[in-house]
C-alpha cells in the first residue's frame, strides 16, 4: 500500500502502474456535502425491511445484525429514494432541509 | 561479393510452384547451403500464373530482393509459355526447365533463347502415371536437381523425401509415389 | 541449437511456441495471419500450454490480451497494417497500464489504396504508444528478437513489437538456428507478474480514470519507465547471446570505422544493403551503413555518436509523415544530431512504399549521391521519392 | 435466493463516496449486482461510461473488488482476456480459487460501440455475466441518443423540435439480441425490483456459460425526474409494460411480472422532462402510437413464453 490521501503525490510517489492498489478508497470522498436535502431516520418507527438499504446507491444506511442502526452522512447525497419507498405504514425517514 | 544461385518458378495457382520452392530450398539447405525460397503474392487465385523464388549460397544471404536475373527458370506448366515472358532476365549460360510433351529443340526455338540450356521433361505425364493426380511441382524437382547440378543428387532426393513425410505424415503410398516419380522426372529429363 | 528452414512468420510463430505464452488473443491479417495458424496448430496438438483466444476482431485481440494481462498472465499476439491500426487505441492502454505484452508483427503498408506489401507506415503510426520496437532484418533475427523483447518487456513493464517486412521477410523462408525449448524457458525464466486482478487479497482498481490533477504524473512515472527499456534490453541482447551466439544491439554498424558517407536504414533493406557496402568496398570506397534496429525507445546516444563521424548520411524511411518534410526516421535523426557541434549533411530517401522492390542498384544510387553530398559539402535535393516513376 | 437480511452481512462490492449523480440508478444496479455475486470471489469488469468513471476517480475508487477497466467498446473482450487467463493459471495450479467474472457496460458500451466485442464473448462463450446498465443514452457525455434510447425521447442529439418530436426510432432489442447467440442465461431486469434482479444474478453466474443481465437504470438528469423517484420510475417501466422482466434459458422464455392491470404508459412517460414535448397539443398520436407499440411487443413477448413454455 503507498497510496497518499492527505496530499497530492510526485509522479515519483505513484503506485508503479496505472492502478488504485488497494479497494473502497472513495470511503475517504465525503460526498455527503453534496446533500440539500437530509433524511432523518426515526429508529421507533423503523420495521427494518431494508428496502432503503438495497435500495441506496451509496451504500449509506447503516445495517448491523440486520438492523438498520441510521444514516451515514459521510456519503449520504440526499437524494430521497430511501424516504420515498419507506412502506407507508412506517414512514421512518423524513427529509428535512440541510440547515449549513 | 558472395556468389548466388537464383531460381525463379512459373506456375499457375494450385500447382504448387511456391512448395516446389519449398521443398527445392530445405533440399539445399540440408546440403549445407544457405537458402532462401519465397513466393510472389499477389491476389491471384487458382489458375492464375503465380511465380515463386530460390536464392542459394554457401554463406548467410543479405540480400531481400526480388529475383530478376535467375540463373534458372523452371515452368511448371507449357501453357504459360503463350503468355508470360519466361525467359526474362534469365542469365547467359543459365538454364530453362519446361514441363511440356514437346521435344527439347522445339521449345527453344519458340522461346528464342540461344545463350541458355534449355530442358524439358513431360512432368504431367509421370505425375498422372504415377501419382494419378497432374501435381507436375515436386516431379519437375527431380529433372530440376539434374539440370543444374546444383545440389548433389542423394542427399537431395533425400531431404524432399523426408519433407514429404513430414507433410502426408506417414501416408506411404504418396511419399514413396512422388520418390518414384522424382527419380524418374532426373532420368527423363531431355536437354537441348 | 539445430538448423531448420523457416519463413519470418513460421519463426516468430516458433518462438512463440517456446515462449509458451499463458494466452494468445489473435485476429488474423495478411500478411501476418500465418503466425495466428501456426500458433493454434500448436495448440491443437497440445504443444503449448496456451489459452488461445480466437477473438472477432484486433480491437478485441489487443483488448482480451490487455484483460488477460493485467489477470497476471504471460501474453502474446500478432498482427499487421490495419490490424495494428485497429488495435491503436489499445496500445495506449497497454503501455500505460505497464503490460508487457508482445506483438509478433508484420509491416504491410496501411490503405488507402488498399495494399498487402510491405512498408512501416504501420508500426510508424504507433510510434508514440509508448511500446518498445525492434525491426528485423531476417528470419533468424525475428525468431531471436522475438525472446530477446519479452524478456526486456517483463523486466521493464513496457510493452513490445518485433517486426518482419511483409513478405519479404514473414513468407521468404531462410536458414535460421533455433534454441531447445529449454534454452528459451530457461533464458525468459518464470513470468511473476507485478500485479494480478485475480489477487484476491489484495483487490484493486485497473485503469482508473485521472482529473488534472494526476494524469500528467502518470505519464511522467511511464515515460520514466520507458527510459530503463534500453540499458534492459542491452543486458537481455548480451546474455542471450552468450545463450546463442549472436549479438543484437540496439544499432548495429557495419563497416563505418573509416567510412565518409553512411545508409541509415531498417529492417530487411539494411540487411540488403551490406551486401552493396561490400561490393562498393571492394571498389574502394569508404562507405558504410548504420541499422536501425531499436526504434523505441531511441539509442539517442548510439545514434549520435554512430552518425556524426560521417560527412553525408542518407536516411531511408520505409513510409512519410505526410509533413511535407520526409519520412520519421529522418525527421527524428534531424532532431537528434541539432545540438551536435560535428554532425554530418543529411538526406532522406522515402522507398518501398506498398512493397516496391528495393534493388540493389537503388541502394548502390544512394551511395552515389551521398558521396555526392559529402565531396560537395552541401545538400542539393533534400528529400528523393526512390523508385516511384515519374520522378527523375 | 439470498434475502435482504443475508445480503446485509455480505460486504459491500461498491461502497460510497463515488461521485455519481444523487439518486443514480445505476450505482443501485452495480452495488445489489455485487451484493448478489458477494458469496463467491469476483473478478469485474467495466467498460468507459458514467459508471466508471464516477466511481474510479484516482486516487478514490468505490471498488471492493478487483475491477478492470480497459477502454468503451471492450469490457467483453477485455474480461474474455481475465477470464481466460484465470483458466489457463487456474490449470497450472496458480490460481486456487474459484472465481467469477461479471463485466459491466453502459448501454453505449453495450448495445453500441460495445456490441461486436459482447457478441465475440458471448460466441467464444466465455463464462462470466455481462450486465448492461441501461438508461437508455449516452449519459456520460451529455445524454445523446443510443440505440437504447426509446421512441420520442429527447436527448441531445435527437432534441425534440418543432418538425421532429425526439427519436424517431424504437430502441434495440438487445437482449434478443443476446438470445440469438443461445447464452447460458439472459434476462431484463430493473433495480426497482431488486430481489428479481438479485434472483437473476445468482442463477445467471451459477449458469454454465456465458450470461447476460439488461438492466433498466434511470437516470435523473437525462430522463429528467426528481432523484427520489429513481425506484418510482423503474418500477413503472414495468407496471407499464415499458420494460417487461423476463428471462430466458433453456430455449424457454419465462416473464416474471405479469401486471394484472398494466398501467398506461403515459404513468411513465409524465414524470420524465424527456417525454415532456409529448404533452403538448397535437402530440396525442404520438403518445397512443407509442402505446402501442409498447403493446404490441408485450403481446410479442407473451407468445414467445407461451410457444416455449413446457
Amino acid at each position: 500500500m503507498s497510496m497518499k490521501f492527505d496530499k497530492l503525490m510526485t509522479w515519483k510517489e505513484l503506485p508503479a502502474g496505472c492502478l488504485i492498489d488497494e479497494p473502497s478508497t472513495s470511503l475517504r470522498f465525503k460526498t455527503g456535502d453534496w446533500r440539500s436535502m437530509r433524511p432523518v431516520w426515526d429508529s421507533e418507527k423503523c420495521i427494518h425491511c431494508l428496502f432503503c438499504w438495497i435500495s441506496c446507491p451509496d451504500s449509506a444506511i447503516k445495517v448491523e445484525n440486520e438492523k438498520i442502526t441510521g444514516i451515514d452522512y459521510n456519503y449520504c447525497k440526499g437524494c430521497g429514494i430511501c424516504a420515498s419507498i419507506c412502506p407507508p405504514k412506517a414512514s421512518a425517514i423524513e427529509m428535512i432541509r440541510e440547515e449549513k | 561479393m558472395q556468389q548466388y544461385f537464383e531460381v525463379r518458378w512459373h506456375g499457375r495457382g494450385g500447382q504448387g510452384a511456391k512448395t516446389a520452392a519449398l521443398l527445392f530450398g530445405e533440399a539445399a539447405m540440408e546440403t549445407g547451403k544457405y537458402i532462401q525460397a519465397f513466393p510472389e503474392y499477389g491476389p491471384e487465385r487458382t489458375g492464375a500464373p503465380v511465380k515463386a523464388y530460390n536464392r542459394l549460397s554457401d554463406g548467410p544471404i543479405r540480400i531481400h530482393t526480388q529475383v530478376t536475373d535467375p540463373d534458372v527458370v523452371v515452368v511448371l506448366d507449357a501453357s504459360l509459355l503463350e503468355s508470360i515472358n519466361v525467359t526474362e532476365g534469365l542469365k547467359k549460360g543459365g538454364a530453362i526447365l519446361v514441363n511440356t510433351q514437346e521435344k527439347a529443340e522445339v521449345i527453344k526455338k519458340k522461346l528464342g533463347v540461344t545463350d541458355a540450356k534449355v530442358a524439358v521433361v513431360d512432368a504431367t505425364k509421370i505425375a498422372v502415371e504415377i501419382l494419378k493426380r497432374n501435381v507436375p511441382n515436386t516431379v519437375m524437382l527431380g529433372a530440376m536437381v539434374k539440370v543444374t547440378g546444383a545440389l548433389e543428387w542423394d542427399s537431395a532426393l533425400a531431404s524432399i523425401e523426408a519433407k514429404l513425410s513430414e507433410k502426408f505424415r506417414g501416408r506411404k503410398e504418396i511419399i514413396e509415389g512422388n520418390v518414384k516419380a522424382i527419380k524418374k522426372a532426373y532420368d527423363e529429363v531431355e536437354v537441348a | 541449437m539445430k538448423t531448420v528452414a523457416k519463413t519470418g512468420n513460421e519463426a516468430m510463430a516458433y518462438a512463440m511456441k517456446q515462449i509458451n505464452p499463458d494466452v494468445v488473443a489473435a485476429y488474423p491479417i495478411t500478411p501476418a495471419t500465418e503466425v495466428v495458424q501456426i500458433f493454434s496448430n500448436y495448440v491443437a496438438d497440445g504443444e503449448v500450454d496456451t489459452e488461445f483466444v480466437a477473438v472477432e476482431s484486433e480491437h478485441s485481440a489487443l483488448s482480451a490480451c490487455v484483460g488477460a494481462s493485467i489477470a497476471g498472465g504471460r501474453v502474446m499476439t500478432s498482427t499487421s497494417s490495419q490490424g495494428l491500426a485497429l488495435m491503436h487505441e489499445i496500445l495506449y492502454i497497454a503501455a500505460g497500464n505497464r503490460l508487457p505484452i508482445v506483438i509478433a508483427l508484420v509491416n504491410r503498408s496501411l490503405s488507402a489504396p488498399i495494399n498487402i506489401h510491405c512498408d512501416h507506415s504501420d508500426t510508424m503510426g504507433s510510434r508514440e504508444a509508448g511500446w518498445m520496437h525492434l525491426y528485423c532484418a531476417n528470419s533468424q533475427e525475428a525468431y531471436d528478437s522475438l525472446i530477446i523483447a519479452l524478456k526486456t518487456a517483463e523486466a521493464t513493464a513496457v510493452p513490445a513489437i518485433v517486426s518482419t517486412d511483409a513478405f519479404i521477410l514473414s513468407h521468404a523462408m531462410e536458414r535460421l538456428e533455433v534454441l531447445e525449448d529449454s534454452d528459451v524457458q530457461n533464458f525468459i525464466g518464470e513470468y511473476r507478474p507485478r500485479f494480478s486482478a485475480l489477487d484476491l487479497e489484495n483487490p484493486k482498481t485497473y485503469g482508473p480514470l485521472d482529473l488534472q490533477d494526476y494524469f500528467f504524473e502518470h505519464k511522467r512515472a511511464q515515460i520514466d519507465d520507458f527510459s530503463k527499456v534500453l540499458d534492459a534490453y542491452d543486458k537481455a541482447a548480451k546474455d542471450y547471446a552468450e545463450l546463442s551466439g549472436r549479438y543484437y544491439p540496439a544499432l548495429e554498424e557495419y563497416k563505418t570505422e573509416d567510412a565518409d558517407v553512411a545508409i541509415f536504414a531498417a529492417g530487411s533493406t539494411a540487411d540488403t544493403a551490406k551486401e552493396v557496402v561490400d561490393d562498393l568496398r571492394d571498389q574502394g570506397r569508404k562507405v558504410g551503413l548504420v541499422r536501425m534496429r531499436m526504434w523505441r525507445p531511441l539509442p539517442v546516444e548510439q545514434i549520435k555518436k554512430a552518425l556524426t563521424k560521417f560527412k553525408a548520411v542518407a536516411v531511408m524511411d520505409r513510409s512519410d509523415t505526410m509533413a511535407d518534410f520526409g519520412g520519421p526516421v529522418f525527421l527524428e535523426t534531424r532532431g537528434m544530431l541539432y545540438d551536435s557541434e560535428e554532425k554530418p549533411l543529411i538526406t532522406d530517401y522515402v522507398y518501398g512504399l506498398g512493397g516496391r522492390n528495393i534493388k540493389l542498384t537503388d541502394i548502390a544510387r544512394v551511395y552515389d549521391d551521398i558521396e555526392q553530398v559529402a565531396k560537395a559539402g552541401k545538400i542539393e535535393k533534400l528529400i528523393t521519392y526512390l523508385g516511384v516513376r515519374g520522378e527523375e | 435466493m439470498a434475502t435482504l437480511k443475508e445480503l446485509s452481512k455480505r460486504k459491500e462490492g461498491l461502497v460510497g463516496g463515488h461521485r455519481a449523480c444523487a439518486g443514480c440508478a445505476a450505482s443501485a444496479t452495480i452495488r445489489q449486482v455485487l451484493l448478489a455475486a458477494g458469496d463467491k470471489p469476483t473478478v469485474a469488469g467495466i467498460a468507459t461510461g458514467c459508471m466508471e468513471v464516477v466511481t474510479t476517480i484516482f486516487p478514490y475508487t468505490a471498488w471492493n473488488v478487483n475491477l478492470v477497466h480497459n477502454a468503451f467498446e471492450n469490457s467483453a473482450s477485455t474480461v474474455s482476456g481475465v477470464e481466460a487467463a484465470y483458466k489457463v493459471l487456474k490449470r497450472k495450479g496458480k490460481i486456487k480459487d474459484d472465481i467469477q467474472f461479471i463485466a459491466f457496460g453502459g448501454d453505449g458500451g453495450t448495445y453500441d460501440i460495445g456490441l461486436q466485442a459482447l457478441s465475440g464473448a458471448i460466441e467464444r462463450r466465455h463464462k462470466m455475466l455481462y450486465v448492461c446498465y441501461d438508461n437508455e443514452a449516452y449519459m456520460n457525455t451529455g445524454y445523446q441518443r443510443s440505440s437504447a434510447t426509446p421512441y420520442c425521447a429527447h436527448t441531445t442529439t435527437s432534441p425534440a423540435g418543432t418538425k421532429i418530436p425526439g427519436k424517431a426510432q424504437w430502441r434495440k432489442d438487445l437482449t434478443e439480441i443476446v438470445i440469438a447467440h443461445d447464452p447460458a442465461y439472459a434476462a431484463q431486469a430493473t433495480p426497482g425490483y431488486y430481489m428479481d434482479l438479485i434472483r437473476k444474478v445468482e442463477k445467471a453466474l451459477a449458469a454454465d456459460g456465458p450470461s447476460f443481465i439488461n438492466v433498466l437504470s434511470p437516470c435523473v438528469p437525462g430522463w429528467g425526474y426528481p432523484s427520489d423517484q429513481t425506484v418510482n420510475i423503474s418500477k413503472l417501466a414495468v407496471e407499464t409494460l415499458f420494460w417487461p422482466l423476463y428471462e430466458w434459458q433453456d430455449d424457454s422464455y419465462k416473464i416474471n411480472m405479469k401486471p394484472r392491470e398494466p398501467k398506461p404508459l403515459v404513468d411513465f412517460l409524465k414524470l420524465q422532462a424527456r417525454f415532456r414535448h409529448l404533452f403538448k397539443s397535437g402530440n396525442e398520436h404520438l403518445v397512443e402510437e407509442f402505446q402501442a407499440e409498447v403493446n404490441r411487443r408485450w403481446e410479442a413477448l407473451l407468445r414467445k413464453e407461451q410457444a416455449t413454455s413446457a
